[in-house]
């Protein structure tokens, strides 16, 4: 697959419409991973989908203005140093300790009753910080992945 | 109506097959399309075992009442083994790249640099 | 030779997988269920999280998640190793 | 700070995981800034390792318990009326931390040695990145006391260790040795994985203690040990499945063989234990004893005659790592074997064992150092087209020679010292066993003899380039552990009965502590 190798017309257009909504879905997969089905591996797995599908449309120019791969890199490891310091914050009491849960004061801090009820989204103490700083991780790994192989398999036609 | 543990020996068989694709196949793209097949097998096997008949999901939002609910840690150690499956794939392909740029060929066998 | 040997662990192998599958707990009935009803039972109260899943990955278990994201890390610094841009003696 | 000293455990694996990520961030603001950062993370990795063995030597050897996020303080790990531990925790007794200091001791060395070793090398950042996690792994496998987080950190040593081991990409053999070496270990991971879901499935948890006192032996908990035993045999490259050793080691950089050696020895004190702990209560021991001590002679066997063939260093050094894990399962086979009969041989065989492992970490980390300055400086690894260094590198010759005879279990240094304890307990057994092991070793000084010859005395062929005297930067960390080999060479008696008893008789007797500490009075 050459880089400047691009799908029809047909798909190219659909891509520049639905890629937006896909990234849009996958923050909100992201947010909500302690109130639905979802969370940080997942909802960055569909962001990271949307540039693949990108990718895949306009060939390596499709990226160019959207996505820089340095920024990428540096974006993963502030989000896995986020993650770390999360667990970090805790370290008072232990370790991973979830000390933002059931304190109100706090952002995310709220009390749930238990049973089944329609889910406040500012509850779960340090969970939405996490899906966020893993939603982060995910997206950006994956796509610094994706565009790596791309760019090694385009030096491998020019050897 | 209970199903026994054919759900078990289904799962069980996809990790077969791809552990005779892994040990048989001589193609490196193929080994690790075996690979990801045992990885699948293996998620699907730790999912079914937190399987209560007539469970729903542990998630509370908007929850049918008086449900017995699904077992949740198999999940979540799926959810860990499919990131794994996902990188372990990914540094073979990108491994298999460079070995197909040095030999030219993806036959294991014509690979063969490294003895013993 | 080393096809027989294969071939030969691989029947092991496969055996000694379906006789375990056969013999696990009967399909939709688990045995021993205590510590996930004690997930499923308190996950509201002492997380306020209502997807028991999720505060399983991120709060009980969330050592695991960061050995997680080390993995993810692990592997996409491994690719960007493998295809990194390198020296002009390195060729 | 004496408020953190509690979180010991925790910061111990915090820490060089905080450097892994900070490290190619670090790396833009230069090199030398990075390599002090790396050298700063090591450092303080291993004074926490230093300072766990102190505090745990101290606390009359019951089992550290640190739970991960634990609500009210760290030490409860039971929620009221229940008899399944929920959290993650890290369980640590005397063989743990006798792991611990052995990691610790073998990356700081090797990561000191890098800086010098890869300083013209691309990619330097992403280099300490993958090292940092390895160690971080290697460290987690042997603090954790839960089974599915030692497979994680299993996985994380396999995904890094293979990026190591393609980090040279231009060479034709490095990519291919990485791709079989990373089949290999997802293998390995599937087999352990296989085993976990089996023993959840069977018992409903996760936790080592918890599933050591639920585990009755059933079809799914004999199949579930195959698994383990399987797959934690073939990372730690037991003979039948040792097929990648050579590739990985003879193909990675210099320090990075002498950390996978370590890697290799942490999987092995996760096959330990599950033996001894897991499955303590249920393995029929002499079956198995039999059985790892076959294996171990094989081992012992293969790694030594496959050596004399070689005619690349560091393949050569690979095998001579390979045949030492031999030596280790002997050690531990004869008494898996022995105890029940006849229990103090038994014994000096576990503990000869167990201090043969930091012995071979220090003997071989040395060896692949040395043999790395040695190929930068002659420019091959080829035997043939090596000669004449000793001209010019006095100190590494030297260092090599130790390092090379420690391993062979010449008296004065560290090897003898363990292999010793287990001539002496396989010799009860069956002096069968003790005439093989001796003869092994005896090969193998010819072996390294032989190397040594080879690249270091004789005439300098005419077209080798001329290499210096390694540098200062790699010399010291050779020295480091050449002062290790020497150290527990000279002293053993003071080494054994300060860390090794503890640990030997933690694996062997410290079950029902292991367990209690956990479940408390379940």
């Amino acid at each position: 697959m050459n880089s400047d190798y691009r799908m029809s017309v047909v798909v190219r257009t659909i891509t520049r419409l639905t890629y937006g909504l896909i990234i849009v879905f996958g923050f909100y997969v992201i947010m909500h991973g302690h109130l639905t089905p979802g969370g940080g591996f997942q909802g960055g797995a569909v962001v990271s989908s949307a540039f693949a599908l990108l990718l895949v449309a306009f060939g390596s120019a499709g990226l160019k203005g959207r996505v820089n791969r340095h920024w990428f890199q540096t974006l993963e490891e502030v989000g896995a140093i986020f993650f770390l310091a999360l667990g970090l914050f805790g370290i008072g009491t232990a370790f991973f300790f979830n000390l933002f849960a059931n304190n109100p004061g706090v952002p995310f801090g709220q009390s749930v009753p238990f049973g089944p009820n329609s889910g406040a989204v500012s509850t779960a103490g340090t969970l939405p910080w996490m899906n966020w700083a893993v939603g982060l991780k995910v997206l950006t790994g994956l796509t610094s992945v994706v565009i790596a192989m791309l760019i090694g398999g385009r030096k491998e036609e020019r050897e | 109506m209970s199903l026994g543990n054919l759900p078990f020996i289904a799962s069980a068989m996809l990790v077969i097959l791809g552990i005779y694709t892994l040990l048989f196949k001589r193609n490196l793209v193929k080994l690790v399309v075996g690979g990801s097949l045992i990885e699948t097998g293996v998620n699907l096997f730790l999912v079914t075992f937190g399987y209560r008949t007539a469970g729903v999901a542990p998630i509370y939002t908007y929850a049918p009442a008086a449900k017995r609910m699904v077992l949740p840690t198999p999940q979540a150690l799926t959810l860990t083994s499919i990131v794994i499956g996902m990188a372990t794939t990914a540094l073979l392909l990108s491994f298999a790249i460079h070995v197909y740029r040095h030999h030219g060929t993806l036959d294991a066998r014509k690979v063969k640099e490294l003895k013993g | 030779m080393k096809k027989v040997l294969f071939f030969v662990s691989f029947l092991l192998f496969a055996s000694l997988l379906l006789l375990a599958a056969a013999s696990v707990h009967p399909f939709g009935e688990p045995t021993e269920t205590a510590m996930d009803d004690y997930f499923i039972a308190n996950s509201q109260r002492e997380i306020a999280a209502n997807n028991a899943c999720t505060a399983i990955v991120f709060d009980y278990r969330g050592f695991d998640t960061l050995g997680e994201a080390t993995v993810l890390y692990a592997a996409v610094v491994g690719v960007l190793v493998a295809f990194r841009t390198l020296r002009k003696e390195e060729r | 700070m004496t408020a953190l000293v509690p979180h010991v455990p925790a910061l111990l694996i915090a820490v060089p995981l905080l450097g892994a990520f900070l490290a190619p961030i670090v790396g833009k603001l230069g090199r030398t800034t990075r390599n002090g950062f790396v050298a700063l993370v090591l450092l303080v990795t291993a004074a926490l390792a230093a300072l766990l063995a102190v505090r745990f030597l101290g606390s009359n050897g019951s089992p550290i318990l640190y739970v991960m996020g634990g609500p009210d303080g760290f030490a409860v790990p039971l929620p009221s009326g229940m008899a399944t531990p929920i959290r993650i925790m890290f369980e640590i007794d005397a063989m743990n931390v006798f792991m611990v200091l052995i990691t610790a001791l073998v990356t700081l060395c090797a990561g000191l040695f890098s800086f010098r070793y890869l300083r013209d090398r691309s990619g330097g950042d992403l280099f300490y990145a993958l090292f940092l996690l390895l160690t971080t792994a290697i460290l987690g496998l042997e603090v954790t006391g839960d089974l599915f987080n030692f497979f994680v950190f299993l996985e994380i040593t396999s995904i890094a260790a293979c990026g190591l081991i393609g980090f040279q990409a231009w060479q034709k053999r490095a990519p291919e040795a990485a791709y079989k070496v990373m089949t290999m270990y997802t293998l390995a991971g599937i087999f352990v994985l296989l085993a976990i879901g089996l023993l959840y499935a069977e018992h409903g948890g996760l936790n080592m203690a918890y599933l050591a006192s639920a585990i009755r032996g059933s079809v799914v908990d004999q199949v579930a040990l195959t698994f383990l035993f399987v797959g934690l045999g073939m990372k730690a490259a037991a003979v039948p499945l040792h097929m990648w050793a050579p590739d990985a080691y003879g193909e990675a950089p210099a320090p990075v063989s002498a950390v996978l050696v370590v890697n290799s020895q942490a999987s092995l004190y996760g096959l330990f234990r599950v033996m001894f702990t897991i499955y303590g209560g249920v393995a029929n021991a002499v079956l198995l004893g039999w059985l790892i001590v076959a294996l171990a002679l094989v081992t012992i066997f293969v790694g030594v005659t496959v050596a004399l063939l070689q005619n690349d260093l560091k393949r050569l050094i690979a095998y001579g790592a390979l045949s030492q894990i031999g030596y280790m399962l002997l050690g531990v086979g004869v008494a898996l074997v022995t105890i029940p009969t006849k229990p103090d041989f038994g014994f000096v065989a576990l503990q000869g064992g167990i201090f043969h492992m930091i012995n071979d970490a220090a003997c071989i980390g040395l060896l692949f150092l040395t043999a790395g300055a040695a190929i930068r400086a002659a420019g091959t690894r080829d035997l043939n087209r090596m000669g004449g260094l000793a001209h010019t590198m006095r100190l590494t010759s030297v260092l090599f020679i130790v390092g090379a005879l420690a391993l062979a279990g010449i008296p004065p240094f560290n090897g003898f010292a363990s292999k010793f304890l287990i001539y002496e307990g396989s010799f009860q057994l069956n002096p069968f066993l003790a005439v093989v092991a001796v003869l092994s070793s005896i090969l193998l000084l010819a072996v390294f003899l032989k190397a040594f010859q080879a690249v270091f005395l004789g005439p300098r062929p005419e077209g080798a380039s001329v290499g210096g005297e390694a540098p200062l930067g790699m010399l010291v960390p050779m020295v480091v552990l050449a002062a290790v080999v020497i150290g527990f060479g000279l002293f053993p008696g003071f080494f054994v009965e300060r860390i090794v008893t503890p640990a030997a008789r933690a694996l062997w007797y410290g079950r029902d502590a292991y367990i209690h500490a956990v479940l408390g009075g379940f």
